[in-house]
């Protein structure tokens, strides 16, 4: 076991508990930003675990940069108050929620065994290998991600916008 | 050199505390941050199989997962503002004029 | 006189959507408009029906003026109309009743538009359902025809009208899906057999099935059918139905419906699955019995007459289904013949308690009392259908019951006697009942000034009782005309398929002959 | 042949039908279409009576009724000794009851008149029809119809409670004597092939003797409840609320008759069946004994007579049952005149009384009515036996058949019912006619009735004293000319001594019979004119028995208790009630109310809060993983 | 890696029609001040323009953009199905949106958009496509659901479809994730070839639980009573048809031609189907909202189509996809029908509101009652036809116990079809209903109801196509 893995280990126990944080935190904001690490710890994890340092800028770029900004202003608009998680910490509805999980953990991992091979290419790939592919064989998709962004931004308007 | 079945694990692990948070929280936008945690959760098993395979598939995935985690942020917080407008908050439980 | 291929049946099943569509322009207020216009369709509807009688070549168990058109092809459904001994009188009683009783429902007043487009729509696919040969086709007007008497009961019926009907609807349902299930396994069956998609009648009678199933196919057929006759226990919807249905709707129900279910048997249920048959001859013979003296005795004691005389129709069609199972000539042929005197005898005291329902708008027994004095000519008619309906000589009912008790007798004796009990028990409850509302002196101060029928009851009344006197003096005519096809029946229920070669005007063919030998 | 027989059929029915169909037309009028209608048949069949004096018979058919396969069943008729015989009794005696009734009903409203004309005139269509049919189904029919016509006619004033019960109690009961001679029919098809006469005639002895037993019992069972034998006589006494002519015409003369008739035609069967002979003539005799016991104490006229016709009908069978056939019909015959002239004579002091029926108010009409006292006393006369009239030689005959033939006990019972037949009728003479009058007013109001009525009571007087010495003629007298159709079915000689007057032994009969007689008539004499044994006394001493005599043994509440209540009870507390509304729409409601439950529980399951979807949900994917995993 | 050529655009010709239209729709919305009643009719030609490409195009013509979409004839015709639905929504929508004063061309374009994301979903060959089309379906859905924003139901049923709809598809992406791990893509071709082990069954159940969340199935239709109850009725009865007809239409070519169902599916579908039948039939018993009622049906009837999914043999195919078509005509009139019977703010949508409509509005209501009876599988419509169909293609592959469950089921479901017809005919009418059917409304149900029956007398023109169209 060495160095590398154990330090992957370790790198994967701190992207978890920053999971269990943002479901922990009370306060909704506390929630983002432990999302906000998360997304980032992943991002180092692609780096530099998964060989895929083009897919980490995209994801802090994207997904912090974008996604969570838009949320975290969506926060501060409606001035949410924390929300007193204490009375669901022992209630039934977190005990059934728990054991669903726990279950549905067990199950998939139980399929862990069938799971050979390891992640041993140190190839990296980058952004070229990625275009190649994208715009000849998911031309299409690509160009559907313009309607669909097209679509929500519709919607959003029809939705949100004060005066119609 | 690092098994997959460890990252499968991970990323079910993530993958878990996300649908644990959807499934706890009455905050309608926690939810939604939750299931952007299960996304990408899913995102890394994806690399970590385009690793694997030393394909590139993997990674367009994930490129098209982050396009629909930002369409549907968009959308979703269009309608929470609405449901915040017309509710005055955003706990799940004012929802309930329809049941049974 | 020939009739050259004019097709009949399908002029006399869709003539009444002509009505429909007359009415429905009508305007809603001036109602005696549309009444006589859905009187004058029901006529001319009776008068197309005649030919048929006087058209119908004796003799041969062949279907009559057949029609086949293709309808579904890629399933092999075709349009297939056709009729034989059996159903020739039920067609006739069918537009002969329903004109009787759109006559006798000059009193319904809310919404007459839609009452006489659901009543014209209910004769359509009533004539449907006796015509069609093809299974599909059977089951579509089977289960469309609930939908107009559903809403004849439920909109214009009594004050418990809707559980009535939606216990009417759901019941026949529940049978007739089970029916479904038993078709499509022969539709398949048949496309195993010979490769082809088909669901005419006389293609599926030809299939070899294997006996582990016969027995559950001819439950699921036979439950379809009971409910529908009624047979003893699947008979609680019909009181209801009856007490709450409008006159009109009663007398239809009565008259024909009844008679669906024992055509079921006779059609369909019967001839498939002969060894079933056998198997279960005994069980349904105690049912029917069961059926006659349990229906009678309860009739007995009811007080309102609508009841009793729905309970009367569980014992009379308990003994149809008595003559249908003891499977000789003489007791079909009086099961058949007891089913239009049924329909006849039946139809003639639903239509007259309406009348005087519509006079005093109740229908138990001791609101009435010596109305005779103040009505004689309604106590005339009322008693003539009685004597019809108990079995009195001379009248329709004796002709039937007779014949269907003697052939009974031949075969399963205990059963016949037991059923035989019916005479007496007929006598009581309907004489009981005849004096309870026409002797004894005028009680009720509101009996007194009851009026006597007017021109248009005496006319229902007097063209109901004419067959009730055609039938009990002179049966020769409807015998000799059921004859060929109810033992063509007898012979399918026996297990002989070559039979269905005649039944189709072709030659019967020496494979079929041979093989059937092998299998007995 | 054929025509002049339809005539004697149709004109009654074309009479009934005319009357029926226009009767707010006919109103006063109705005798005069009615009468006729009766009348000319009677004649016809006195022609038609004359032929088949000569030898000449006829059986054929007018046209097939029902034909399914090898069921043919004809509209036929037969006409030979026994049905000549009786379409002659009917026909004649209606006619005078129709013109008698013309008298009796003229004070009924003009639509009643002529319904009651047209039902009377139906009875004689069905009775005719009955006699004359050529096969037991056709018989059936007549039988029916008479049933209904009796139905009918009961229930005339149907205002009245007890007529319409009454009515209706008649009916039901000869239903359930059809019902047996129903189940006859069935098995004469089912081991015989046919139901025309000569069919099953010519092929009865194929029929094994059990089997014969069971068909004649079954035709028996019919025949008691149509002329109100043991078990099903209790139609008969209530029969009385209808109008007088009626009970006379059908209650005593024809409808009652028919059972006789009935086993008299299928001698061929009974003769195959010695046991069910016993069973016919014991059970005729126990009615005899039963009916004659309740009129001895019976304080109403008509009650009274319509149990001496019961008792007298139980003669008959006793007749027919020791297998002395042209005896039983000799004294049907003689039976009808008599029984009819005195029930007309009742209807005629019930007229004059204005319907009052009780004895203990009558008292010394004879000398206000002179003409009904007479033939009133001529008719008991010949019911009692007293030698020139003709009760006597029809009822002896049967005694001495039946003494004949072994049956000593049933002789025995039979003299003992002829004394006390003797003893009730002389007692309504005196009470009714004779001693001081015990209701003023019912003593001035009487009157003797216009001669529409008195006319034909004179008539049948005449009738039923000569009718008797028909026995002396030539050839064995009317049971001779009878005995041509039973002798040629069964040439068995054992009854060779009948008729006429053989050595000793039947002197002896005839001598006891007619002391048997006289002492009636003059215990009757002495208790109700000379009150030595005083009636009240005696009832004093014997009440237990005198009040179960009175209540007719409490056979009505018997069956009431036995049949009708329990059966009304049962089918409307646990077939109705318990069985159709509790148990079976019990389980059909159940199913819906059940579905529904289950529904409502199930719809409690959205409970609109997400994350309880998403909990679902997360159920729902672990169940569909562990399907996949395991299988 | 070929790129994308020429004829590859000619194949997609109606989406990018669609496409046009919408944009087009956008802008005219943006400028013109005044709310012109044309909006729908431009939207309404654009859909018969795509349906004219439709035609022209309608035929085998293969793989296209690099073997990610496979445009055969079920390709096709399901467009024509998405297309009828889309002119039928946007043709009566328009008599909703004005008496609700919501009427903005967003609603317009954000059908088309769906519309034109159905289309891909129906002959998407790769997971990766069909899953991409299937959120732009969902996200223009999400937002139609809460279109009508100023009234509370709407806007929680957006928000209850948003969360459960994302929560459920974050489980297809792991599922997809597992695929692409197994079978080396996500192209159905591969998986089909790869061989099946339980990783790869797990993946591919989790990817399906979109499918079966979309086709509102048992355990995962929580959703679909309240969305359906609270989406304005054009929304619903778009929602309801559309969206399920394209993922009926991906799985007879996801699971029964490519992978086949024998082995790998019988055993979830047979439970979802029983699941779904009974919770649906069941909760609609005592249901006393119209919509929330049709909401429950639609669960039964995704029960019913699992029947024939089930069967897996060919005439299951043809059962599944007539299924799909007939399921469309019946619910699209019947909302078309509930969103005038409804009155403004959608008041009277209570039974016991709706009592006695038969009174005023006799022929609203006995065109309601026809969509009824045909939910109802009253034979004489196409309800009838598809049933008896499904249900004989599963007996013939021998599930002969699915079949009675089904058969008894719908016997029970006939109840509370008739309960509604019951309060519509055989009630007195409470308060009168003053409703006014706009033309568009009017045509289209009348439309819709001469197609049920037609096709329930005679199936043969529609089935024959719908055969035809199918390898």
């Amino acid at each position: 076991m060495g160095i590398y893995e154990l330090s992957f280990i370790a790198f994967g126990l701190i992207v978890f508990l920053s999971g269990v944080g943002v479901v922990a935190l009370k306060n909704p904001v506390h929630s983002a930003l432990a999302l906000l690490a998360n997304l980032t710890l992943t991002a180092v994890l692609y780096l530099s675990y998964l060989s895929a340092p083009f897919l980490g800028v995209v994801q802090i770029i994207v997904y912090v940069g974008a996604i969570l900004v838009f949320i975290l202003f969506v926060i501060m608009l409606m001035n949410v108050r924390k929300e007193d998680i204490t009375e669901t910490l022992l209630s039934p509805r977190l005990l059934f929620g728990l054991g669903a999980v726990v279950v549905f953990v067990a199950q998939i991992l139980a399929l862990n065994i069938f799971v050979s091979g390891s992640a041993q290419g140190a190839k990296y790939i980058h952004a070229k290998d990625i275009a190649d592919l994208l715009f000849t064989k998911y031309v299409l998709p690509f160009e559907l991600v313009s309607v669909l962004i097209f679509a929500a931004a519709c919607g959003a308007i029809a939705l949100a916008k004060k005066r119609m | 050199m690092i098994p997959v079945s460890w990252i499968f694990a991970l990323s079910v692990l993530v993958f878990a505390t996300g649908a644990l948070g959807v499934l706890i929280r009455k905050n309608a936008i926690v939810m939604f941050l939750c299931i952007e945690l299960m996304l990408n959760g899913a995102n890394i098993f994806f690399v970590g199989v385009s690793k694997m395979r030393g394909a590139a598939e993997g990674h367009i995935f994930v490129l098209f997962m982050m396009a629909i985690a930002a369409a549907e942020a968009a959308i979703g917080m269009a309608i929470i503002t609405a449901f915040y407008r017309r509710k005055g908050g955003v706990e799940v439980d004012r929802a309930d004029l329809m049941k049974w | 006189m020939e009739m050259g291929n004019f097709p009949i049946l399908s002029v006399l099943t869709f003539f009444p959507l002509v009505g429909v569509a007359i009415i429905a322009f009508i305007n809603r207020e001036n109602v005696n408009v549309i009444r006589w216009t859905a009187f004058v369709i029901s006529v001319i509807e009776f008068i197309i029906s005649i030919p048929l009688y006087f058209a119908f070549k004796l003799g041969t168990p062949q279907f009559q003026f057949v029609e086949k058109l293709p309808w579904i092809k890629s399933w092999g459904a075709y349009y297939y109309m056709g009729i034989d001994g059996i159903t020739l009188f039920l067609v006739l009683l069918t537009t002969f009743l329903t004109m009787l009783s759109i006559l006798a429902s000059w009193s319904i007043n809310k919404r007459v538009k839609e009452y006489m487009i659901s009543f014209l729509f209910l004769e359509t696919t009533m004539i449907g359902v006796f015509c069609a040969l093809d299974l599909l086709l059977f089951y579509l007007f089977w289960e469309v025809m609930l939908i107009p008497m559903f809403l004849l009961i439920g909109v214009w019926g009594g004050p418990r009208r809707v559980y009535a009907a939606i216990k009417f609807f759901l019941y026949t349902m529940v049978g007739s899906v089970l029916m479904l299930g038993a078709i499509i396994y022969l539709y398949w069956m048949h496309y195993k057999a010979t490769g082809t998609l088909s669901f005419e009648l006389m293609e599926l009678l030809k299939l070899k099935l294997d006996p582990r199933v016969v027995p559950f196919l001819f439950l699921a057929f036979a439950l379809a059918f009971a409910i529908k006759v009624p047979m003893w226990p699947f008979h609680t919807w019909l009181p209801d139905a009856h007490v709450e249905a409008p006159t009109a709707g009663s007398v239809i129900l009565a008259g024909i419906l009844l008679k669906m279910g024992t055509y079921g048997f006779m059609r369909f249920c019967m001839p498939f699955f002969p060894a079933a048959v056998q198997k279960f001859a005994i069980l349904f013979l105690a049912l029917a019995v069961i059926g006659i003296i349990y229906g009678a005795l309860v009739a007995l004691v009811q007080e309102d007459i609508k009841k009793l005389v729905a309970y009367s129709s569980v014992s009379h069609l308990g003994t149809c289904m008595l003559g249908l199972f003891a499977l000789n000539l003489q007791s079909v042929s009086g099961g058949l013949l007891q089913m239009i005197n049924h329909g006849i005898s039946t139809g003639a005291l639903f239509l007259l308690v309406g009348m005087i329902y519509d006079r005093r708008h109740t229908r138990l027994i001791k609101e009435y009392g010596g109305i005779a004095k103040v009505m004689p000519i309604y106590a005339t008619f009322f008693m003539i259908a009685v004597f019809s309906s108990c079995g009195l000589p001379g009248l329709n009912g004796f002709v039937g019951e007779f014949l269907t008790l003697l052939g009974a007798f031949k075969t399963y004796p205990l059963f016949a006697v037991l059923g035989a009990t019916a005479t007496v028990l007929s006598a009581a409850y309907l004489l009981w009942m005849y004096k309870r509302v026409f002797f004894h002196e005028i009680t009720n101060p509101e009996n007194m000034k009851l009026k006597d029928l007017n021109l248009r009851e005496f006319i229902i009344m007097v063209l109901i009782v004419i067959p009730m006197f055609w039938i009990g003096l002179y049966p020769k005519p409807f015998l000799e005309r059921m004859q060929p096809s109810v033992e063509a029946f007898i012979k399918l229920a026996k297990g002989e398929k070559s039979v269905v070669y005649q039944m189709e005007g072709r030659k019967v063919n020496l494979a079929s002959l041979i093989s059937e030998k092998l299998e007995r | 042949m054929l025509k002049l027989i339809l005539a004697v059929i149709l004109i009654p029915l074309a009479g009934a039908m005319i009357n029926g169909l226009f009767c707010w037309k006919t109103k006063r009028k109705a005798h005069l279409i009615a009468v006729p209608a009766i009348a000319i048949p009677a004649v016809i069949s006195l022609v038609l009576f004359w032929k088949v004096a000569h030898g000449q018979r006829f059986d054929g058919t007018f046209y097939w009724w029902i034909s399914v396969g090898n069921f043919r069943i004809p509209i036929g008729f037969l006409l030979d000794e026994l049905s000549a015989v009786m379409i002659v009794t009917v026909t004649f005696v209606a006619t005078w009851i129709h013109i008698y009734s013309i008298g009796y009903m003229d004070h009924e409203t003009d639509r009643g008149y002529a319904k009651y004309f047209c039902y009377l005139n139906f009875f004689v269509f069905f009775m005719l029809t009955l006699v004359l049919a050529n096969n037991y189904l056709l018989m059936f029919v007549g039988w029916e119809g008479v049933g209904l016509c009796s139905y009918l006619l009961i229930g005339y004033w149907y205002e009245k409670a007890s007529a319409a019960n009454a009515g209706m109690k008649a009916f039901i009961t000869n239903r359930v004597g059809d019902f047996g001679f129903m189940i006859a029919l069935f098995l004469l098809y089912k081991h015989l092939g046919s139901l025309i006469y000569h069919d099953v005639f010519a092929s009865a002895h194929e029929l094994t003797l059990p089997l014969a037993t069971l068909i004649t019992l079954l035709l028996f069972m019919g025949a008691t409840g149509k002329s109100a034998q043991i078990p099903l006589y209790v139609w008969l006494p209530d029969a009385m609320e209808g109008p007088t002519p009626v009970s006379s015409l059908i209650h005593a003369a024809t409808m009652v008759t028919a059972g006789v008739y009935m086993v008299a035609r299928s001698h061929v069967l009974y003769n195959l069946a010695p046991f069910s002979m016993e069973v016919v003539a014991s059970i005729g005799a126990a009615t005899a004994m039963f009916a004659a016991s309740m009129a001895l104490v019976n304080n109403d006229l008509k009650r009274v007579l319509a149990y001496s016709t019961v008792s007298q009908l139980g003669y008959m069978f006793v007749g027919v049952g020791v297998g002395a056939y042209a005896a039983g019909v000799f004294h049907l015959f003689t039976h009808a005149f008599f029984k009819g002239l005195m029930f007309l004579c009742a209807g005629s002091v019930m007229h004059a009384l204005h319907g009052e029926l009780d004895m203990q108010k009558m008292g010394g009409l004879y000398n206000k009515m002179k003409i009904t006292a007479i033939t009133f006393i001529i008719g008991a006369l010949a019911i009692s036996g007293v030698p020139p009239l003709a009760g006597f030689w029809s009822k002896d005959s049967i005694l001495h058949h039946a003494f004949v033939s072994g049956h000593k006990i049933i002789w025995f019972v039979g003299t003992v019912t002829a004394a006390m037949t003797a003893f009730y009728m002389f007692r309504l003479i005196f009470l009714t006619f004779f001693g001081e009058p015990r209701d003023k007013h019912i003593y001035e109001i009487a009157h003797e009735n216009p001669p529409v009525m008195t006319i034909p009571l004179m008539v049948l007087a005449f009738f039923s004293a000569t009718v008797g010495l028909l026995a002396l003629l030539p050839g064995g007298g009317f049971e001779g000319f009878l005995n041509r159709l039973f002798e040629a079915a069964h040439h068995g000689a054992e009854h060779a001594a009948h008729g006429g007057h053989e050595a000793g032994g039947a002197a002896v009969l005839i001598l006891i019979s007619v002391l048997v007689a006289f002492m009636g008539i003059g215990l009757a004499y002495a208790m109700y004119m000379k009150h030595t044994p005083d009636p009240k006394k005696l009832t004093e001493r014997f009440r237990p028995i005198y009040t179960l005599l009175y209540n007719r043994y409490y056979v009505d509440e018997l069956y009431f208790a036995l049949f009708i209540n329990p059966t009304v009870g049962i089918s409307r507390h646990v077939l109705w009630k318990i069985v159709d509304v509790l148990i079976i729409d019990g389980i059909v409601n159940g199913v819906a109310r059940l579905c529904s439950l289950v529904g409502n529980l199930i719809r409690k399951i959205h409970t609109g809060f997400i994350p309880d979807y998403a909990w679902a949900i997360l159920v729902g994917i672990i169940i569909v993983c562990g399907l996949k995993i395991i299988f | 890696m070929v790129l994308a050529s020429t004829k590859d655009i000619y194949l997609i010709l109606p989406e990018i029609a669609l496409l046009v239209t919408a944009a087009v729709v956008v802008i005219v919305d943006a400028y013109s001040r005044k709310r012109g009643s044309f909006l729908n009719i431009l939207s309404s030609i654009g859909v018969i323009v795509a349906a004219y490409l439709n035609f022209k195009l309608y035929g085998d013509h293969g793989y296209a953009f690099g073997s990610i979409i496979y445009r055969d004839k079920l390709a096709y015709f399901a467009n024509y199905v998405f297309l009828f639905c889309a002119f039928i929504t946007c043709f009566y929508a328009r008599d909703y949106l004005l008496r609700e004063n919501r009427d903005y061309g967003e609603f317009y374009a954000l059908v088309l958009f769906a519309t034109l994301s159905m289309m891909f979903v129906a002959s998407s060959a790769s997971l990766l496509m069909f899953f991409l089309s299937l959120e732009v379906v969902s996200v223009c859905l999400y937002a139609l659901a809460g279109f009508v924003r100023d009234r509370d139901l709407c806007v929680e049923s957006a928000l209850k479809y948003l969360l459960v709809g994302a929560f459920s598809a974050a489980f297809s992406v792991l599922g997809m994730a597992m695929v692409y791990y197994a079978a080396g893509s996500l192209d159905i071709s591969a998986i089909s070839r790869a061989d099946i082990t339980p990783f790869l069954a797990v993946g591919l159940v989790l990817f399906a639980v979109s499918i079966f969340f979309k086709l509102s199935a048992a355990p995962f239709h929580f959703w679909a009573p309240d969305v359906y109850q609270g989406a304005p009725a054009p929304v619903t009865g778009f929602m309801m048809t559309a969206a399920k007809a394209a993922i009926f239409f991906f799985v007879v070519r996801f699971f029964m031609m490519a992978l086949g169902v024998k082995e790998l599916w019988l055993s979830v579908l047979i439970f979802v189907s029983v699941v779904s039948m009974v919770i649906g039939n069941f909760s609609a018993i005592r249901q006393m909202d119209v919509k929330r009622l049709l909401a429950y049906s639609s669960i039964a009837h995704a029960g019913y189509a699992m029947v024939a999914i089930a069967s897996g043999t060919k005439y299951g195919e043809v059962a599944t996809v007539f299924y799909a078509v007939a399921y469309c005509l019946m619910n699209l009139g019947a909302f078309a029908v509930i969103s005038v019977l409804a009155g403004k703010d959608e008041r009277y949508v209570n039974l016991e509101d709706l009592q006695g409509v038969a009174v005023e509005h006799p022929v609203l209501a006995a065109a309601l009652g026809v969509f009824l009876f045909s939910l109802a599988g009253m034979p004489g419509t196409i309800g009838f036809i598809s049933k008896f169909y499904a249900f004989a293609a599963a007996f013939k592959a021998g599930l002969y116990g699915l079949v009675l469950f089904a058969l008894i089921n719908s016997a029970i479901a006939a109840y509370y079809y008739l309960k509604v017809v019951y309060y519509m005919f055989m009630r007195e009418p409470k308060k009168s209903i003053n409703v006014q059917v706009g033309v568009a409304t009017g045509i289209a149900v009348l439309l819709l109801v001469a197609v049920v029956i037609q096709s329930g007398i005679t199936p043969d023109y529609l089935f024959n196509f719908a055969r035809m169209s199918l390898p």
